[in-house]
């Protein structure tokens, strides 16, 4: 189990990313796996300094991941604001592009990337925690 | 990270390297405008050497298709990695560019 | 030898690996003379793989040009090997063709 | 010294030019020598089957390499039609391209790439001599 905390601002996102690739590799990962788990964390880090943090240098991302028997648990924490994901609206995935509004991808893709994913907030602490296997 | 832009005759390529994530994308979004503010609305964006796009790269590039659209132009993608193609399909986006296998093909197809 | 010709939206590309000679020229003049009659008049000659070609390559090349200036077209060559292109200058033809060095730039010219 | 007689046919020019191109790099001719080498004796070759024996497979191409001192010397005989070379016409280098005839452009080629070249005529046998530098 290793635990790395990151600065958070955008710029971290390249070294958040290879962190966590390097762990899910070591999982035993194949690399679709991997791609995925790295646009999970990279969508949830951004969530946390854009919407968490409202902004960069606001506060620190943490990161642990453990490397399990049935493949690899992440969980990434941060203290900025809490959020009800249950509030948040789903994509709109069918509709033609044209006409979609921006955003809100992020939390699908951290869904679907994952094969677990849940949020647990306790005063001043968010989790999101991850699991993915092989 | 690197973004070059190179000029044809009817088309502009621009290729980037390494990840389009929050970092970056902006500066990928600058890019193509610049290329769409220029008169220029057909665009060949080079993927070989993406290895990464979130949701936030792939707003530049959807964003980017409607302003070439509406210029009657058309941004297409040439060597999309397979994971990112995919990324595409889950959300019901991967019809919306045309992928291209070769850079060549994808300027010739202007 | 080996000769392939590609199609894309303002050219066609023709091409042919190994050597241009007496023997191989008659099967070039044919294909580019397809790809006139087909009613493109933009070839890009792909060279990257031609390592020699003599004095009937030369006037086929030369011939393929006429065809196309007639039609408004134009044949340029791609990587063309700088002992060739010297051969070319000797004979005062070293401006006769657009020389690319880069198959997209040529293609993207069109 | 090597000799070697093609079938006198278009398709000995990639043979023939094998040979000449190894004869001289033995002779340790420079890569642009080599090509020089190369393209005259092909226009040299493809003479002899156009216009001394007016066809394919009418007779053979018998070609000598003989590594010098200072080069190469190559000897291409044939023993189809003589020709008179000083009354051949020199090729016309100048006009706009499009306005040139087509052809002529082989004896012109083979003079400027060798240091030598002459031919001699004797009763049933052409012979074409050329020498190249290192
Ligand atoms: N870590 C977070 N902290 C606070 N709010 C969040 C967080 N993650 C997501 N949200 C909320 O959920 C919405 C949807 O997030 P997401 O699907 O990632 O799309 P986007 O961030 O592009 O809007 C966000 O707009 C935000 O309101
Ligand atoms: N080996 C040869 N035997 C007979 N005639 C020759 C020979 N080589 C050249 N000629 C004559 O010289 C002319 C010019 O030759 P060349 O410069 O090689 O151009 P081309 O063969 O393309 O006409 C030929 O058209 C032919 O009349």
């Amino acid at each position: 189990m290793t635990t790395v905390i990151f600065p958070g601002r955008f710029e971290s996102l390249e070294k958040i990313s290879k962190f966590v690739k390097k762990a899910a590799r070591n999982a035993g990962l194949g690399e679709d796996a991997v791609y995925g788990v790295e646009l999970a964390v990279d969508e949830a880090c951004s969530n946390i300094i854009e919407h968490a943090y409202q902004g960069e240098n606001v506060g620190d991302i943490e990161c642990t991941c453990e490397v399990t028997v049935s493949g690899i648990k992440i969980v990434i924490c941060d203290n900025g604001q809490p959020f009800d994901p249950g509030q948040v609206p789903k994509p709109d995935l069918s509709s033609p592009v044209e006409e979609r509004k921006k955003g809100g991808l992020g939390l699908f893709y951290i869904d679907q990337m994952m094969d677990e994913a849940r949020f647990e907030f306790t005063p001043g602490k968010n989790k999101l925690i991850m699991i993915k296997h092989k | 990270m690197e973004i070059t832009t190179t000029q044809y005759n009817r088309c502009d390529v621009v290729k980037m390297t390494g990840r389009v994530d929050t970092y970056t994308a902006p500066k990928l979004q600058e890019t193509m405008d610049a290329v769409v503010e220029s008169g220029k609305n057909n665009i060949v964006f080079d993927m070989s050497e993406v290895d990464f796009l979130s949701s936030k790269g792939l707003w530049v590039l959807t964003e980017t298709q409607k302003k070439c659209k509406k210029q009657r132009g058309k941004l297409v993608l040439v060597n999309t990695d397979e994971k990112i193609r995919k990324s595409f399909d889950l959300v019901g986006m991967g019809d919306y560019f045309d992928i291209f296998d070769d850079l060549t093909a994808a300027v010739g197809s202007f």
